[in-house]
């Protein structure tokens, strides 16, 4: 069993190791060992989950001692750890899939395939780490084949901008996060999850807000939450299938799966506080993304509202809600994001929505799985959103309506953003060249696009998912279903969709290269362009405050320690030197006075004046 | 005027051991400087004559032999010096004599 | 007359063999010179005057170290003391000027100088100096004094077709004879006390010396007095005549000056024997008659060590011409050595550690002055006086065992390790410790630290890539031409390199007297 | 004599004599100085690894050599030689990044290649005998042993206005050797132990009480002399300028080994000598230790040269184990000393690389690179491997230590400041660290560059520069995966000399919370 | 104020205003010759002190030979006044050493002003005539007679007599070395 774990977790490592030492001039072999890794991956884990018949697995050995800290790298397999690892090696799967047809012409596809490896590694690190020292460890390596995976194309200056900000975004929310670690360490004598379970329902005197709001940082960066969100809109800038993978489906939810393991650790301020922040960020993403051109961004602030929302379930109390939407939104975000891939494969690298348009009937396949995918994630009945999006409404509905009423917002803009995407792009006719010579893609990029699809709509139904799996959240959804005011909830979720369907069609079934909004609400579509003015405040940090007391400080480290301090005193000593030099100025009477004065001081000094 | 003690006789020895030194101070002339030093050393004869004899012990005396020696085969050295010196720089005068300075 | 032959009953010359030899050996060069017409014979001179040192040096090892382990006594009415420290002595003072004479042999031949009479009065002035560390007699102490003064003026003054030699004479002779004028009032004054304590309201000591110059009646009245202002007085005269000597301040101010225009062996000479002599009388002084007033005279030495540390290496700091920076960081070498000697009125005892590494220090000091001075002695600079930093530019290029074995003798005087003048400093370190001398310590933490300002200015002179020249410069006189044509001095040098290293690392058996 | 002590004297002798055939000038063919000079840094390398894996954790002190008659009686000096728990990691790090820079030396092309090579052997013995030396007075010596050739191969293969720094950079050093050497005395001294070596020093201090007013003077001189061998804060200059103008093989050496010294002396003499001391200066070394993460950190951020910013990095990265030492806690040193380890292979690396770059580019000046990475893929690896373990990414050494650096921080309440502003440096030296890869590997390829004469010949690494720079990530990596090889016998080591720490830091509060205590204690029993 | 102090008071001026008029003189010949009288009323003082041997010594060393070689050497160089710039360079370091100097003389007499309470000088003030009396057997006791210079020179000072006579063979080398043209014959050229 534990052996199975083992070589799960470290079969991409190997891969990686091999495709990185030994394939990097042969990108074919490269792309291969990886995908056959990938698929090694869910024989495994499938292996692992059907195979396990203990409600948890729990297996360490000692990593590190120092003192009386001893860290063991363990594995703690229990619910929430089989459902995210079941998304992970599966959406996996078919992202490396269609990656083989996606990087076809790459010539850098062995680092692609190796970065690949190396996310795929420390994210099944992060699902099966069993204490948070271990997870934080993972937890930066995420970040760091997210680094090497968005700088691809290092080339261009904004992937390598985008790299380098996304590694130190997550590193602002790792400072919080690490400092929740060492706290909870010092509170708790442990960082084991098991453990700390334990000891918090045991005393829960020792859980305080500040703790979980540390930890609570490492998943405000990872999860690109409210004010750490800059960076993942920059991140598009790395290939496409990339974006499905890290920054839709897997890592950014990692920051959720992080909160679910911890979440016994969490005070009701902590929770609302959360909840309100994510709630805000569902609001404040789908205006952002209600204005984007660029179609992985209408994306990437799509995800970013969906996080809001698993986060307001997390902290309304409802983690099995979280976790649920976390599945479903990996399984539609994941389609969409690689439909986007496929149409930007097609056509030749062109992301501006207004370039495309009518693309509908050159790749009926992308675009039908497309739709799906846009139907899912608004909420449209009886499709995998519908369900999980619509259960966390119910239940703020029942619990905290202000977060409702955010969340419904946030709601209605999806519908209206997604369908405003896909009436672009998808109807219409043909805004330019790249579009028109636009052609359906290969089979290994359709094929886990309509896998996909299938899940997406099929993702909604509890009941699907084997026990091992899904045991998580049934819990929390029985609880949905005993709520009250379900049928009220059924109106104003399908009245939701339908009003942006209405609005989207209205608005963008006709476009040209111009965005409808901004002639017809143009302040509206200014504010919503600036993004709150985030990305101005934070380069306006970095260039106006941080970069100038850089220099501040260099000044004065040279001013004051290499001049004052070590310059100055090497100048009192060449002073004193010059003084000591003017003594000789070769004149004998002059040296008898230095005699004279010496005889008289000795003389005086034994007459006793000095004692 | 009081009866002359050997204090009289030691700080007559001082005097002139000042006024050496004060030569050895002010003066330019090498010469000058070396009967300065000369000066100097009768000064310490005195003294050291007048306290063996007041002490009753012979080796002050004595000592005050060497001295001479002493004293004598400096100045010997010291004119040749200056003879030779004379010779380089056509001066006997310390001014003259600063060849050796930073 | 029978009653004086009292007096003379102990003056046992045996005692004194080896000043006697070495005196006789003089006399001999100096016949051989006188009757030898060619210049070869008058090298002949030299090189019978090296090898004569160099077997009385191996002779009077072998005495002491193998045929008779000395102990202490004394002869001449109590006016010497012989024992292992004055042995110990004595060898220095017999390599230095072993030394000295193969330097000179050298450095005579290529100037065209004199070579009888220089090494007839190196051998008489170390004679001299090898008396004066054995006194304990204040006329003794005085009469070999002189003898070595005088026989240094003529040293100093040797070149006498240079003006700069010649100056560097006459201000030795000037400084040299207003110090002893010095050293003697106070010799005066403690008499003047000693022959009659009653008439100046001292106690009267029970002692069984009369003679009043003895450094046994001096310790004993001293004791008995130690606050009379007369004999404090005289004791501080006395401190700065020898002051004087070592270079310790405030009568370090000759030093540079006379070091400038010195002839090379001559200033190393002076360096090691004048400045070590100055010590050993030191040592025997604060530690034998004048004992009694530690107290009294810590703070004036503390005072003297650090300003001469101080004023040492800060006026080395600034020179160019290399003799007078050795001058100076000699002087600040006093300073350090002070402290020793500071260290041993605190710790006493007979053997205490303080003497011992003071010995210690000085030899490693040998070592390093000579390969440093031996190394410039060498260099064919035009003028002898004015050796630049630029004339040892890329030296370990040029000539690379010169360039090393003067990269190890200033390391070694700048005190890094693993050089014997490391050893020497932390041994003076922790004997420093031990007396509890803090200050002093801080005073000679912050000299090293200046002094590598200029010893490792000049190492980065040898080591390093000269600096532009430009068209215009005159071409530069080759200093370094032949400069492994030097006979006999390379093994010598590279053997004092290797001592240098040796030391540092092993001390084996010397290290036990620690 | 088994074979263990063979290798642990040999890997002192052979760089030793390796030295003095290099200046006796005995290989006289340019293969031939190649083939020894191989052997002579192969040697320690192959040596210091073989005895990290034969060492034996339950003695105190493995592969013993004793010669006690070395002189200086008074003194107790003995040529004693011997590794622990805590030396020997340090001197596996001093073989690997020797070999590396010896690599590298023999084929950086440096003119006058044999004296060069004759002081970076020098400068290896030293280094090497510096971490095996039991003796502290040999463990000095060793220290100037090393330091001395560093003077001469600044001045004579240096950058820019090597001349000047070549001697303020001495100066500097001199006056943090000679206070620490005063410490070390002062500690002989008043301690008097029969043996100058660290088990009788601390025999002796069983039987001596040492006052406390004393052991706070010798602490605080070994601090600051210490300190200003490691570049602790207000006296780092010395070390960004030296390092910058420094040849690469010095610099790695410098900085990756000899830098430690000081550190190394902290922990194994002065703290478990002189525990109470520590306690009383440990606000002061916190503080300046801030100094170095975050001043340092800020003026690195302004480098534009890529080897300053590698000189300011690596004296950041100093103040965390000084955070280390000055928590007192075996958590604390022996974080500390983990990450000594992987920082001085962490930078050893990142000084080899720049001046790969610089072969490529004629420039440290990051503004005139740019887009390397497309020529040179392989290079740009290496270079992101060795900034993100600069930066303390997982999987690298750097990250345990100064995660352990952290973990200690968080025991004391009174430290939360500390900890918070120390755990900054991490955004700090992620920021600049990944600067400097942006400009350098990516984006688009500079006027400058492009305009360079070496562009067109520009090539990715040969197989004489992949060689050091595997020798030292392969090492850097194996730790930050599997660190227990190394911090179990630090641990060991640093439990027994901190023991004393231990049972007084029970008397803190264990915790952040006020009234913890109790439930901690309670809490620790429900653990399996 | 018996002869004795008129004569003390005498020659304590010669010498004193001797050296004072040596050190001020602008003429080095005259200089010289004051330096003489200075030595002879020194002689005489010794004199007074019934030092008779020391004082015909002062005589014939000091006022016969030295000063005459230094009367010689002034001959020799043609030094006269013409050639002396200005005997005090500047004012200053001659006042600074005129006061350093009465500083001196004034600090080692206060020294002397602790004996003058107990001190009655006059006790042994006695002319002393025991020219035939024999030396005691520890110290030398002070004698008029010159054979107990010579006495004490021969047996307990024989060593440092030995001493001065290397010292003054040193000494004449020295002038020797001073004087003569270089001894090789190759540098004559």
């Amino acid at each position: 069993m534990i052996n199975l774990a083992l070589s799960l977790l470290f079969l991409p490592f190997v891969s990686a190791l091999v495709i990185l030492l030994f394939l990097r001039a042969k990108g074919n072999l490269a792309s291969l060992v990886s995908v056959f890794t990938a698929a090694g991956i869910l024989i495994l884990s499938l292996l692992l989950l059907f195979n396990s018949q203990e409600s948890s697995l729990v297996w360490n050995t000692t990593w590190f001692t120092m003192g009386s800290w001893e860290l063991r790298f363990g594995i703690l397999l229990d619910d929430p750890a089989r459902l995210l690892l079941f998304i992970v090696s599966f959406v996996g799967l078919l992202i490396h899939i269609f990656s083989l047809g996606y990087m076809e012409s790459d010539p850098a596809r062995p680092r692609y395939f190796g970065g690949l490896s190396i996310f795929m590694f420390s994210m099944i690190g992060i699902t099966l780490a069993d204490n948070l020292i271990m997870i934080f460890v993972f937890w930066e390596l995420v970040g760091f084949s997210s680094y090497l995976l968005i700088a691809h194309y290092f080339q261009t200056d904004e992937a390598s901008q985008a790299s380098r900000k996304a590694f130190i975004v997550n590193r602002v929310g790792d400072f919080g996060f690490l400092i929740g670690i060492v706290l909870t360490y010092w509170t708790f004598g442990t960082v084991n999850l098991g453990e700390l379970a334990d000891l918090a329902d045991f005393s829960p005197s020792l859980i305080t807000t500040g703790l979980c709001l540390a930890l609570a940082c490492g998943f405000i960066g990872k999860s690109a939450q409210f004010p750490l969100h800059v960076w993942l809109p920059d991140a598009m800038a790395g290939p496409t299938p990339v974006s499905a993978l890290i920054h839709a489906a897997t890592m950014v939810a990692a920051g959720v799966y992080l909160l679910i393991r911890i979440d016994f650790l969490f005070t009701e301020q902590a929770l609302g506080l959360i909840a309100f922040l994510g709630a805000a960020m569902g609001l404040y993403a789908g205006f952002c993304a209600l204005v984007q051109r660029d179609i992985k961004k209408i994306l990437a602030y799509s995800t970013l509202s969906q996080l809001g929302y698993m986060a307001a379930a997390f902290g309304l109390g409802a983690p099995g809600l979280a976790l649920f939407h976390l599945t479903t939104h990996a399984f539609f975000k994941a389609l969409m994001f690689l439909g986007s891939g496929s149409v930007i494969h097609a056509c030749h690298h062109e992301q501006d929505i207004f370039k495309y348009g009518g693309l509908r009937k050159r790749m009926p396949v992308t675009a039908g799985t497309f739709l799906i995918g846009v139907l899912a994630i608004s909420g449209v009945n009886f499709l995998s959103g519908y369900y999980s999006k619509d259960a966390i409404l119910l239940w703020a509905y029942n619990f905290n309506l202000p977060i409702f009423t955010l969340l419904y917002a946030g709601a209605l803009l999806t519908a209206a953003y997604m369908f405003r995407l896909y009436f672009i792009a998808f109807e219409g006719e043909a805004r330019s060249e790249h579009s028109q010579s636009a052609k359906e893609n290969s089979l290994s990029m359709t094929l886990p696009l309509v896998l996909l699809a299938f899940l997406s709509v099929l993702g909604g139904y509890v009941i699907l998912y084997p026990f091992n799996i899904g045991s998580y959240f049934a819990p929390d959804l029985s609880a949905t279903a005993l709520l009250p005011h379900h049928m009220w909830m059924v109106v104003l979720g399908t009245s939701a969709w339908i009003i942006g369907l209405v609005v989207a069609r209205k608005l963008y079934a006709q476009v040209n290269q111009e965005d409808p909004l901004s002639q017809r609400l143009p302040g509206f579509f200014e504010i919503c362009q600036s993004k709150l003015f985030f990305d101005q405040i934070y380069s306006f940090y970095v260039n106006k405050i941080q970069d100038p007391f850089c220099r501040f400080m260099e000044v004065m480290e040279l001013l004051f320690i290499s001049g004052l301090m070590v310059r100055g005193s090497a100048g009192v000593t060449a002073l004193l030197a010059m003084l000591a030099k003017a003594c000789y100025i070769g004149r004998v009477h002059v040296y008898a006075l230095w005699f004279m004065l010496g005889t008289l001081g000795f003389i005086i000094y034994s007459s006793g004046i000095f004692e | 005027m009081l009866t002359v003690t050997p204090l009289h006789f030691l700080i007559l020895a001082f005097v002139l051991f000042g006024i050496g030194f004060l030569g050895l101070l002010i003066r330019r002339n090498i010469l000058l400087m070396l009967m300065s030093l000369e000066l100097m050393l009768n000064g310490i004869n005195v003294a050291l004559v007048t306290f063996s004899r007041v002490g009753n012990n012979l080796d002050g005396g004595i000592f005050v032999f060497f001295i001479m020696t002493v004293a004598a085969s400096e100045v010997a050295v010291g004119l040749a010096l200056l003879v030779a010196l004379y010779k380089k720089r056509k001066s006997v005068f310390t001014d003259d004599m600063a060849l050796l300075k930073n | 007359m029978e009653s004086y032959l009292n007096f003379a009953k102990d003056n046992l010359w045996g005692e004194i063999w080896p000043e006697l030899t070495l005196c006789l050996g003089a006399l001999i060069v100096l016949a051989i010179d006188l009757f030898a017409n060619s210049s070869n014979g008058k090298k002949r001179a030299g090189q019978f005057a090296i090898l004569f040192q160099t077997i009385l040096f191996v002779f009077h090892l072998l005495d002491y170290l193998l045929l008779r382990h000395t102990f202490d006594r004394e002869s001449f009415s109590g006016m010497l003391k012989h024992g292992i420290h004055q042995d110990i002595t004595r060898s220095f003072f017999l390599l230095s000027s072993l030394l000295v004479s193969v330097l000179a042999q050298f450095f005579l031949h290529t100037r065209k100088l004199r070579i009888g009479e220089f090494h007839h009065l190196t051998m008489v002035a170390t004679a001299g100096l090898m008396i004066l560390c054995q006194s304990q007699h204040f006329i003794v102490l005085f009469v070999a004094l002189e003898t070595v003064a005088i026989c240094f003026y003529p040293l100093v003054a040797f070149d006498r077709e240079s003006p700069k030699s010649l100056e560097a004479g006459m201000k030795y002779l000037i400084f040299g004879a207003l110090s002893s004028a010095l050293l003697l009032l106070g010799i005066v004054l403690i008499y003047g006390v000693g022959v009659n304590p009653e008439a100046w309201g001292a106690t009267v000591p029970n002692t069984s010396y009369a003679d009043a110059f003895s450094f046994h009646a001096v310790y004993q009245l001293i004791t008995e007095n130690s606050d009379h202002s007369l004999i404090r007085t005289g004791v501080v005269l006395i401190l700065a005549g020898i002051a004087f000597k070592v270079g310790a301040a405030p009568f370090q101010i000759w030093v540079p000056d006379v070091y400038h225009g010195a002839p090379m062996p001559i200033t190393a000479f002076l360096a090691v024997s004048s400045k070590a002599a100055g010590f050993f009388v030191l040592l025997t002084l604060v530690n034998g008659p004048f004992s009694g007033l530690s107290e009294f005279l810590l703070p004036l030495l503390g005072f003297i060590a650090t300003f001469t540390i101080f004023f040492g290496n800060l006026a080395a700091c600034t020179q160019k011409n290399l003799k007078r920076m050795l001058g100076l960081s000699g002087v600040a070498h006093a300073g350090y050595l002070m402290v020793a000697v500071m260290a041993s009125m605190i710790l006493p005892g007979s053997s205490d550690r303080a003497v011992w590494i003071l010995f210690f220090y000085l030899f490693t000091y040998l070592l390093a002055s000579f390969a440093v001075f031996g190394v410039m002695t060498i260099a064919k600079v035009q003028n002898d006086s004015e050796h630049e930093f630029t004339d040892y530019e890329e030296l370990l290029r040029k000539v690379p065992w010169a360039g090393l074995t003067l990269i190890i003798g200033i390391g070694s005087l700048a005190g890094i390790p693993p050089l014997a003048g490391f050893i020497g400093k932390l041994l003076l370190f922790s004997v420093a410790l031990e007396a509890k001398l803090y200050l002093s310590i801080l005073a000679m933490v912050v000299g090293v630290v200046i002094s590598i300002y200029y010893y490792f200015g000049w190492i980065r002179e040898i080591c390093f890539h000269p600096r532009p020249v430009f068209e215009d410069d005159d071409p530069k006189h080759d200093v370094w031409k032949d400069a492994d044509r030097v006979g006999f001095i390379k093994p010598l040098l590279l053997s004092l390199l290797f001592a240098s290293i040796l030391l540092g690392i092993w001390q084996g058996p010397l290290g036990d007297a620690f | 004599m088994n074979l263990n002590t063979i290798l642990l004297l040999g890997s002192i002798i052979v760089p030793a004599v390796g030295s003095l055939l290099f200046f006796g000038g005995f290989p006289k063919e340019d293969s031939s100085i190649k083939k020894l000079s191989y052997f002579v840094f192969g040697f320690p390398f192959i040596a210091s690894i073989l005895l990290f894996l034969n060492f034996d954790p339950t003695q105190e002190y493995c592969f013993e050599i004793l010669y006690s008659r070395m002189g200086l009686q008074e003194l107790g000096i003995t040529f004693h030689l011997g590794l622990n728990g805590v030396s020997s990691p340090l001197f596996a790090m001093a073989g690997i990044i020797g070999f590396a820079a010896g690599i590298s030396a023999i084929h950086s092309g440096a003119e006058r290649l044999r004296l060069y090579l004759a002081l970076l052997s020098i400068m290896l013995s030293g280094l090497m005998g510096l971490f095996a030396s039991v003796d502290l007075f040999f463990y000095y010596l060793f220290h100037e042993f090393a330091l001395i050739p560093t003077f001469i191969m600044v001045g004579l293969w240096g950058g820019r206005d090597r001349r000047g720094i070549a001697l303020e950079m001495t100066i500097y050093l001199t006056l943090g050797a000679l206070i620490s050497l005063s410490g070390l005395v002062a500690l002989n001294v008043m301690i008097d132990a029969p043996k100058f070596d660290f088990p009788h020093l601390s025999d002796a201090l069983t039987q001596v009480s040492l006052s406390d007013r004393s052991a706070y003077n010798i602490f605080g001189l070994l601090l600051f002399g210490f300190g200003i061998l490691v570049a602790l804060f207000p006296f780092h200059t010395w070390a960004t300028r030296g390092y910058d103008a420094a040849p690469t093989s010095v610099s790695m050496l410098h900085a990756g080994v000899l830098k430690k010294f000081g550190l190394y002396g902290l922990i194994q003499i002065a703290v478990p000598l002189l525990p109470q001391a520590a306690e009383c200066w440990s606000p002061w070394i916190m503080w300046l230790a801030l100094g170095n993460i975050l001043i340092v950190g800020f003026v690195a951020m302004a480098q534009t040269s890529f080897k300053a910013m590698i000189s300011y990095g690596s004296v950041m990265h100093m103040g965390y184990c000084f955070l280390g030492i000055g928590v007192c806690s075996t958590i604390g040193v022996g974080s500390a000393v983990m990450l000594m380890c992987a920082h001085g292979l962490s930078v050893a690396l990142m000084f080899l690389l720049a001046s790969y770059v610089r072969r490529r580019t004629n420039t440290f000046e990051m503004e005139e690179m740019g887009g390397l990475a497309a020529k040179t893929p392989l290079l740009a690896c290496f270079c992101l491997a060795a900034t993100l373990a600069t930066i303390g990414l997982p999987g690298f050494g750097n990250f345990w230590g100064e995660f352990g650096v952290f973990l200690s921080l968080g025991e004391n309440k009174e430290h939360f400041t500390f900890l918070i502003l120390a755990a900054l440096g991490i955004i700090i030296s992620a920021v600049f660290g990944l600067r400097a890869m942006a400009k350098i590997f990516f984006g688009s390829e500079s006027q400058e560059f492009q305009k360079s004469t070496t562009y067109s010949s520009v090539s990715d690494l040969c197989k004489s520069e992949i060689l050091p720079a595997t020798s030292i990530l392969v090492p850097l990596f194996l730790i930050g995966i599997w660190p227990l090889t190394i911090s179990h016998r630090i641990d060991l080591e640093i439990g027994q000399r901190y023991a004393e720490f231990q049972s007084q830091s029970s008397s803190f509060k264990p915790s952040c919370c006020p009234d913890s205590e109790e439930s901690t204690e309670e809490g620790n029993t429900l653990l399996p | 104020m018996s002869t004795v102090d008129i004569l003390f008071w005498i020659f304590a001026t010669l010498s004193v205003g001797g050296g004072l008029s040596m050190v001020l003189s602008r003429h080095p010949v005259s200089a010289a010759m004051f330096m003489i009288i200075s030595l002879v009323g020194v002689a005489a003082l010794f004199v007074l002190l019934e030092s008779f041997f020391l004082a015909v010594l002062q005589v014939l060393v000091y006022a016969g030979a030295v000063m005459v070689l230094f009367l010689f050497i002034i001959m020799l160089l043609d030094v006269g006044p013409g050639a002396s710039k200005i005997n005090f360079s500047n004012w200053k370091t001659g006042l600074i050493g005129f006061g350093a100097s009465c500083l001196l003389i004034f600090l080692l007499s206060a020294l002397l002003s602790p004996g003058e309470d107990t001190l009655s000088f006059g006790q042994s003030w006695t002319v002393i005539n025991n020219s035939t009396a024999p030396a005691p057997v520890d110290a030398l006791v002070f004698s008029t007679d010159i054979s107990a210079f010579g006495y004490a020179l021969m047996t307990k000072y024989m060593l440092p007599v030995q001493i001065s006579g290397f010292l003054l063979l040193a000494a004449m080398i020295g002038v020797i070395i001073l004087s003569k043209r270089s001894g090789t014959p190759s540098s004559n050229s």
